[in-house]
């Protein structure tokens, strides 16, 4: 503690998240070796790389799902390596998933209102009676959720449609909803557009900008589309076979040769159009060769 | 120590877990292929000792005709049960599924009550009567000659499961209905294949159990211990049914010898709690894939 | 959106009963089950109090099964947990009725809690499996001790209320409906608080509620805990009602009842669980009554017992190849039908 | 008033596990009940028969009760289970106007204090262990007996009185053996049995299953013991359905058998009402419905109102009441049960229960 | 084989679906896959895409949903009364949505159980492992794992794979790029162009990633609310106005926007008016 107080002095403020040489083994596949990176208060910092790299098991691990073989995970210069999952959620890490985790057999209101669990004080007794605390409680917590999140995200219309029957971008939208009544410091987010169109993507990537604007809350996260991960993060941070192989402001990762090679692809559609053209003009009998 | 005792106990545990074993491979094929917990093994047993019993005292046939009859007869019950019960339910939950069993044993009984009436019967003799010994060891023809037949099946269908390739599709479909139609498999096809297969080695099983034990309206009881088999050894593993089988039944034969018939249950739930908290999935059940 | 129910302030969207249409139809149910004991036979009697016990013990599984998503075949192992302890405090201590049967939950909470501590690592229908070994440990536990009276059972006398014995079912009526009427809304109070959408959530998906912050071996033994706590009231209820409680009283195709209640009438839903309980133990009874109008009476019964049998198989396979979702999804079908008949406001 | 009906209710397991019997129980109150309704009813009062299904479940049962009692003047009851007479027992107590029997054997019945509204129709399953181990005191003194019994409270019932029983007449019983409900494979249990060697068994507490297994491996394994049985399991078709095994079992059996052509009018009645073989159970049945009938007779003698305590002073005012043959010897009821049987043995060539004892009267 | 290219090997007519007897999803949908082209379906969640495709696979019972009005052909044949497994042998295959691999298998046993398409078919082809391995040489790699543990580009290539497997003439491909890296897509959709060049085999390809769909595709279709809204060659929709500002993110003038300067308004789409 004092040394982040410490180190409080500095230009550039300590990180609200530190991840130090992190490792995650199953069995013989290591998703994760030595992975390093902080994350700043205030910033939007995305993990990119490959498929297959162990971004989600990042978060996995990050979130306590997943005990890590080796490294620890500081939140707040507290070392959390050791806290369980639930405990985790309760001080502040929020996220949303990549496919897509909501509760099929409640209606958008509730699985909204269940990220505020960790948060609530209710028990058994209050909830059988019904009386006091719990009925407070939960008037307050809808009133929150109405007025700060539904309104926010606009949702409104389908707050007592069950998830089952929204379509995937609106339900990627509840996620994040869910995500947000956390009331996270960090919110982590495992690719928010994927299945989108650009329209959608846009939506989602004004919500993403307001919700670090009007709440000042930092944000992780995983995604594809280069296009939003280069024009809103701040920091970004790539990794390829469970290591980091490059971070920085988008425009540098961006420049990593290796970065390009691994990940990134030529991006441009014209490009893509002459590549695939000339793919296309393979000869037949190269498969039957092989 | 009196070895002795002991080996003929095991000896005997262990052919009448291979009885288990024929009754859980039944459990297994339908498992395997759609997910369903078939509750009403039991009773599928029955009906198979009783349509032996129909044909066999009865009607009179020779053995050679009423044995591959009840067999047949059994068979087609499955493929009923198949198309007018669980097909409609292609895609709900399992337990719902699993409640289509409970009430499948109560029409079982309902009409093995009806037709035979619930009086308990004899199934006339058939298998040979010649006392086995092994060394001075006495194991009884019928658990001997049931425990072969049942080792039989089994090699069988674990020779069939590792060369053909229905076993694919059966897992595949299990796996995820949508997509096996979409790789070309017949799914209503795997569905009847699995629950005719099952009813016709439940009919082998019944028969055999039904001529040690006789039948009787509430031999359903049996099923009871087959699931304890299915879970100790993987509710989908035909391997695990041979295991958990012969586990099962050298634990009962052990409890029942040396700490008393009231014993013989608890002792295989204690072991089936002891399983499952080391293995989750029994022995060489498929661990359910998590990831967020 | 529908009228009648709209909603003036947050408070009023998350009430119970919502509508002026559901309050009148309350209101009507209140006062037929107060006259109820007054206008019916004591055959009737005795099936309201049937009914009522197990559509507590039924509700207490529907938490369990059909809200928290763990499947167990062990209620009645813990109704017979309730009903022992009830009947040893009556007849050995003679301890007063509403403690005893407050005891018999906890007892029955207790026996709960262990059975589910396999619940984190042992999941779906093995787990379901496992909990029959709850079955027969409690057979075994029960017939094989001398506290529990062995094989023969125990006998209580009935239980004293201000000086009354409960030994007709109009008296037992007012204790077990009214228990009955108040373990049903603090279920119902349940789902609207943090408690039971955690159950929910570990239901759809528990690993995912675990990384939102619900601790799962928590929730999952608090579940165990109350669905067996509302076991054992509903079993102490049990054995004041039949006052005779042996080992063979709550076998497991008690428990396989139960399961089949809910889900006949719906997991998930507390409506669900009344209707489901209703339903399994009114139908034989009514297939009974059916035989006795058919011509040829008593002759014909022997024959068309077992008749009832497949029937009362049919149903349950009917029900779900038909409405898997159980009685409660055709109930919310009729009302949406007739949705504010006959009271429009 | 006199017009009034005399209501026999009953709660029969027609279907279920008990069914068999259930069956029998069924068919022989309702021949008796025709006997009487025939001659004109008692005292001019018909009788009138209720018979409801229980699927031998006690709530169901009690049901079945609450149903016949609320919509009869019911006088008479049978009962289908130990635990339904258990269970019903206060409620016979505080309705007071009923007298009840029942298929339960169970020797905690047979307690006029505890259950004076009730009787059993023949000896409790106590008793029926005494009838056996007197026969085999005289037979064999000094006899090993062991005793086979499935881990129910059926089956437990008259196990640890009756070993002090065979004690008491001079015999051993080396080994008691108990098996799980519903178990279907023996070995290891006739493994056991085999190693103590019993000049006799007994069981008790099946029907038929696992029976014939454990003679027949016990045969196989060179056993010589003499096998027995108790009422549920003495059937006649039940016996016969032991095929080889069951050649030479022996057992209690309190009524004639159908087919006996001994002296007894009333089963010459029974034979020309029902020419097939009818079971055991349908004797009991019938003799339950013969004693409920005298009692009420002799009530309505006497002129007392049909109240249960009356009932019942009237089934125990029955001095050498002879049952028309059903049993061999005049019947005495002082207690609750009927302590009297004879031992039977199977004839399999003539595919039929003969004698083996004289009437044993304990 | 002849090859006419105004021959269409699947034509959708004027399709309704309607989910649990209540939800409609499709509106009188209609389109034609021309023989040996790739056409792109696109549009935005929920518009129903994918129950267009299941609607031509047959799939749509397996969730409650019925096609109440239309028809559908398949080389000149009715599909409506072909169950969905006869219509996969007779060469149509359908990539589902969100992968679908059969997770307690490994990746040879997937291939494998994808072989049943090939049975009864008259050309009796051999089921060619090879191919697919040598398209996806990452699946060779791995093939005896369990597909449940593959990341998910690569459950990605083995649901293509399979689809390979089953020689089709025709292959339904839902949302190929969801959740792939750039590279990745990039190299997908290459493979999916080679596909059709050097088999000739069909595809309707729905896709959200308008931009490489449209670089792959000879022509496309863009729905909204269960119709179709306009459809055209691959070049005409990637210069329509509409399709550049809400599928491709370009701003007027043709450059590509910042996702940082998005307007909390927006401007109404041609289409819905
Ligand atoms: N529970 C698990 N058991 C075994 N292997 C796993 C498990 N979870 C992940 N893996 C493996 O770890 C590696 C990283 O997976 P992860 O899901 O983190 O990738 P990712 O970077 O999120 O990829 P994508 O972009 O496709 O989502 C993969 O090779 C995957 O197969
Ligand atoms: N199983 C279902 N039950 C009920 N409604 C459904 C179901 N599947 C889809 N729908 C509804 O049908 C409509 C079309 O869905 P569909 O999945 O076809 O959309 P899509 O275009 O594929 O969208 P996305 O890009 O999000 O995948 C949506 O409104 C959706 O809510
Ligand atoms: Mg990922
Ligand atoms: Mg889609």
């Amino acid at each position: 503690m004092e040394t982040t107080l410490a180190r409080g002095a500095h230009p550039t403020a300590p990180p609200l998240l530190q991840v130090d040489s992190v490792t995650l083994a199953f069995g013989g596949v290591k998703a994760l070796s030595g992975v390093g990176f902080g994350v700043q208060p205030g910033s939007i910092t995305a993990v990119i790389g490959p498929n297959g790299a162990g971004k989600t098991s990042l978060f996995n691990t990050i979130s306590g799902f997943y005990r890590p073989t080796g490294g620890s995970i500081r939140f707040r210069g507290q070392d959390i390596t050791r806290i369980p999952a639930p405990q985790r959620a309760k001080m502040g890490l929020g996220r949303s998933f990549q496919n897509i985790a909501l509760f099929r057999g409640m209606t958008v209101l509730d699985n909204i209102k269940l990220g505020r669990h960790a948060h609530l004080k209710t028990n058994v007794f209050d909830a059988l009676f019904y009386l006091g605390r719990a009925r407070r409680e939960e008037a307050e917590l809808r009133r929150d959720i109405e007025e700060r999140i539904i309104d926010f995200l606009e949702i409104d219309h389908i707050r007592h449609a069950p998830v089952s029957a929204l379509s995937y971008g609106l339900q990627k939208r509840v996620e994040m909803a869910r995500a947000l009544a956390m009331q996270p410091e960090i919110l982590m987010l495992d690719e928010p557009v994927a299945g989108m169109n650009r329209e959608e993507t846009e939506d989602m990537a004004r919500f993403i900008l307001d919700v670090r604007a009007e709440w000042g809350v930092t944000v992780l996260m995983v995604e594809h589309d280069m296009g939003m991960v280069m024009d809103l993060s701040d920091h970004v941070v790539v990794l390829n076979f469970g290591q980091v192989i490059s971070q920085g402001v988008p425009a540098v990762v961006q420049a990593d040769p290796e970065v390009n090679r691994a990940y990134l692809g030529s991006g441009n559609v014209d490009e893509l159009r002459a590549k695939l053209r000339a793919a296309a003009r393979i000869p037949t009998s190269a498969g039957a060769a092989a | 120590m009196d070895w002795a005792y002991l080996f003929e106990i095991s000896l005997t545990g262990i052919a009448s877990g291979g009885l288990y074993a024929l009754a859980a491979l039944a459990f297994v094929m339908v498992y395997k292929a759609t997910r369903v917990v078939n509750i009403a093994i039991g009773e599928m047993l029955m009906a198979g000792g009783y349509l032996f019993f129909s044909f066999a005292a009865m009607w009179a046939l020779p053995l050679w005709l009423a044995i591959p009859a009840a067999v047949l007869a059994c068979g087609l019950l499955g493929a009923v049960i198949e198309r007018t019960m669980i097909r409609p339910l292609l895609g709900e939950p399992p337990i719902s599924v699993f409640m289509v069993t409970v009430g499948l044993s109560s029409v079982l009984i309902g009409l093995v009550e009806m037709i035979w009436t619930a009086d308990q019967r004899r199934l006339p003799e058939f298998m040979p009567t010649n006392p086995i010994m092994v060394g001075d060891a006495f194991l009884a023809p019928k658990v001997f000659w049931g425990a072969v037949i049942a080792a039989v099946f089994i090699a069988a269908v674990l020779l069939v499961f590792r060369y053909w390739r229905g076993g694919v599709a059966l897992r595949a479909t299990a796996s995820d209905q949508a997509a096996a139609y979409s790789v070309g498999i017949n799914v209503p096809r795997v569905f009847s294949l699995a629950w005719v297969a099952s009813a016709m080695l439940a009919a082998i099983s019944g028969i055999i159990v039904g001529s040690i034990g006789g039948i009787s309206s509430s031999m359903g009881v049996f099923g009871l211990s087959v699931l304890v088999v299915v879970i100790v050894g993987g509710l989908d593993s035909v391997l695990g049914a041979l295991v958990g089988g012969i586990l099962i039944g050298l634990v009962e034969a052990l409890a029942g010898a040396y700490l008393g018939g009231e014993y013989k249950l608890l002792a295989t739930f204690v072991v089936l709690v002891v399983i499952l908290m080391a293995r989750p999935y029994g022995l060489f059940g498929t661990h359910e894939i998590e990831r967020l | 959106m529908r009228i009648g129910t709209l909603k003036e302030s947050y408070v009023a969207d998350a009430a119970l009963f919502d509508s002026r249409t559901q309050h009148a139809w309350l209101a009507i149910a209140a006062v037929l089950l107060v006259l109820f004991p007054f206008i019916a036979s004591d055959y009737w009697l005795y099936l309201a109090c049937l009914v009522a016990i197990n559509v507590a013990s039924a509700t207490g599984l529907n938490i369990l099964t059909g809200y928290t998503g763990l499947v167990s075949l062990g209620q009645a192992a813990f109704m017979g947990l309730g009903a022992y302890t009830v009947a040893i405090l009556q007849t050995r201590y003679g301890t007063p009725m509403l403690l005893n049967l407050l005891a018999g939950g906890v007892v029955a909470m207790l026996g709960g809690i262990i059975v589910g501590i396999p619940s984190l690592r042992v999941k779906g229908l093995y787990l379901a499996i496992a909990t029959i070994a709850a079955s027969f440990i409690a057979h075994f536990l029960f017939a094989n001790f001398e506290i529990t009276g062995g094989t023969a059972g125990l006998s209580l006398s009935p239980a004293r209320v201000l000086g009354m014995d409960l030994d007709t079912s109009f008296r037992l009526y007012w204790l077990i409906v009214p228990v009955t009427v108040l373990m049903l809304l603090g279920a119902a109070n349940l789902f609207r608080t943090r408690i039971g959408r955690a159950f929910i959530a570990i239901r759809d998906r528990d690993i995912s509620a675990e990384v939102l912050g619900i601790a799962l071996l928590r929730y999952k033994l608090l579940s165990f805990g109350l669905s067996s706590f509302y076991a054992g009231i509903a079993g102490g209820l049990w054995a004041y009602f039949f006052r005779v409680v042996t080992p063979e009283s709550f076998p497991l195709s008690m428990s396989i009842f139960f399961l089949a209640a809910i889900i006949v009438g719906g997991m998930g839903s507390i409506l669900g669980g009344i209707l489901g309980a209703v339903f399994m133990t009114m139908v034989p009874e009514l297939l009974k009554l059916l035989v006795d109008l058919l011509p040829g009476g008593a002759s014909l019964a022997v024959f068309l017992s077992p008749v009832r049998l497949v029937i009362f198989g049919a149903l349950i396979i009917g029900f779900l190849v038909f409405e898997p979702l159980g009685l409660a999804e055709m109930w919310r079908r009729m009302r949406r039908f007739f949705h504010l008949w006959p009271f429009r406001n | 008033q006199g017009a009034e009906e005399i209501v026999v209710g009953g709660s029969i397991p027609m279907t279920g596990v008990f069914a068999f019997a259930g069956v029998g129980i069924n068919a022989g109150i309702q021949d008796y009940v025709k006997i009487i309704n025939d001659a004109g009813g008692i005292k001019g009062r018909k009788v009138k028969y209720v018979p409801e299904d229980t699927g031998y479940k006690v709530d169901v049962s009690v049901a079945a009760y609450k149903k016949i009692t609320s919509q009869n003047k019911v006088n008479l009851y049978y009962g289908d289970s130990t635990g339904f007479s258990k269970t019903i027992n206060p409620e016979l107590e505080r309705n007071g106007n009923i007298l009840m029997a029942g298929a339960s054997f169970a020797s905690e019945l047979n307690d006029p204090k505890k259950y004076p509204n009730q009787f059993l129709v023949g000896p409790d399953y106590t008793e029926m262990f005494s009838i056996l181990l007197k026969h085999i005191a005289k037979e064999k003194p000094g006899a090993k007996v062991a005793f086979v019994y499935s881990d129910s409270e059926f089956g437990r019932d008259p196990i640890e009185k009756s070993e002090a029983e065979a004690k008491r007449l001079g015999l051993s019983v080396p080994i008691k053996i108990m098996t799980p409900a519903g178990s279907v494979d023996v070995s290891t249990e006739v493994i056991k049995l085999r190693r103590a060697a019993p000049d006799y068994t007994i069981f008790h507490g099946y029907i038929l299953a696992p029976i014939p297994e454990f003679i027949t491996q016990g045969k196989q394994q060179g056993m010589k013991s003499k096998w027995m049985g108790t009422f549920w399991t003495m059937d006649s078709s039940t016996v016969m359905k032991m095929g080889e095994a069951g050649d030479g079992f022996m057992g209690v059996m309190p009524y004639r058998y159908y087919y006996d052509t001994e002296k007894a009018p009333m089963l010459e009645k029974i034979r020309a009402m029902r020419p097939e073989y009818q079971s055991t159970a349908y004797m009991q049945g019938f003799l339950a419905a013969m004693l409920f009938l005298e009692s009420a007779k002799r009530c309505l003698d006497g002129n007392k109102p049909l109240t249960g305590a009356n009932l019942k002073a009237a089934l125990n005012s029955l001095k050498d009441f002879d049952t028309g043959g059903l049993i061999g010897v005049p019947l005495t009821i002082t207690g609750n049960s009927i302590p009297v049987g004879r031992v039977y043995k199977a004839d399999m060539k003539a595919q039929k229960m003969l004698p083996a004892s004289d009437w044993i009267k304990l | 084989m002849t090859q006419e290219p105004t021959d269409n090997v699947l034509e959708v007519n004027n399709i309704e679906v309607i989910y649990n007897k209540v939800v409609q999803a499709l509106r009188g949908l209609s389109l034609a896959v021309p023989r040996g082209h790739i056409v792109a379906l696109l549009g935005s969640n929920g518009a129903g895409k994918s129950t267009t495709l299941k609607a031509v696979s047959g799939l749509l019972p397996l969730e409650n949903g019925a096609l109440e009005a239309g028809s559908i052909t398949f080389n000149g044949q009715s599909t409506t009364a072909i169950a969905p497994q006869l219509l996969v042998r007779r060469g149509l295959s359908h990539v589902m949505e969100g992968r679908r691999v059969f997770e307690d298998l490994t990746i040879e046993e997937n291939l494998i159980a994808s072989t049943y398409a090939l049975s009864g078919r008259e050309s009796a082809a051999k089921p060619d492992f090879d191919l697919v391995y040598e398209y996806f040489p990452r699946l060779h790699e791995r093939r005896k794992g369990l597909a449940g543990y593959l990341s998910g580009g690569e459950q990605q290539m083995l649901a293509i794979g399979r689809a390979l497997i089953a020689q089709p003439e025709l292959i339904l491909l839902d949302e190929p790029s969801l959740g792939l890296s750039p590279k990745l897509t990039e190299d997908i959709f290459g493979i999916i162009a080679r596909i059709n060049a050097e088999r000739g085999t069909s595809m309707l390809l729905v896709e959200q990633n308008a931009t490489v769909a449209l670089a792959v595709a000879h022509s496309g279709y863009i729905m909204e609310n269960g119709k179709i809204v306009i459809d055209g060659s691959a070049e005409r929709l990637a210069n329509d106005p509409d399709v550049r500002e809400f599928y491709l993110g370009m701003g007027g003038s043709g450059e590509a926007k910042s996702f940082k300067d998005i307007k909390h308004y927006k401007r109404r789409k041609r289409w819905l008016s």
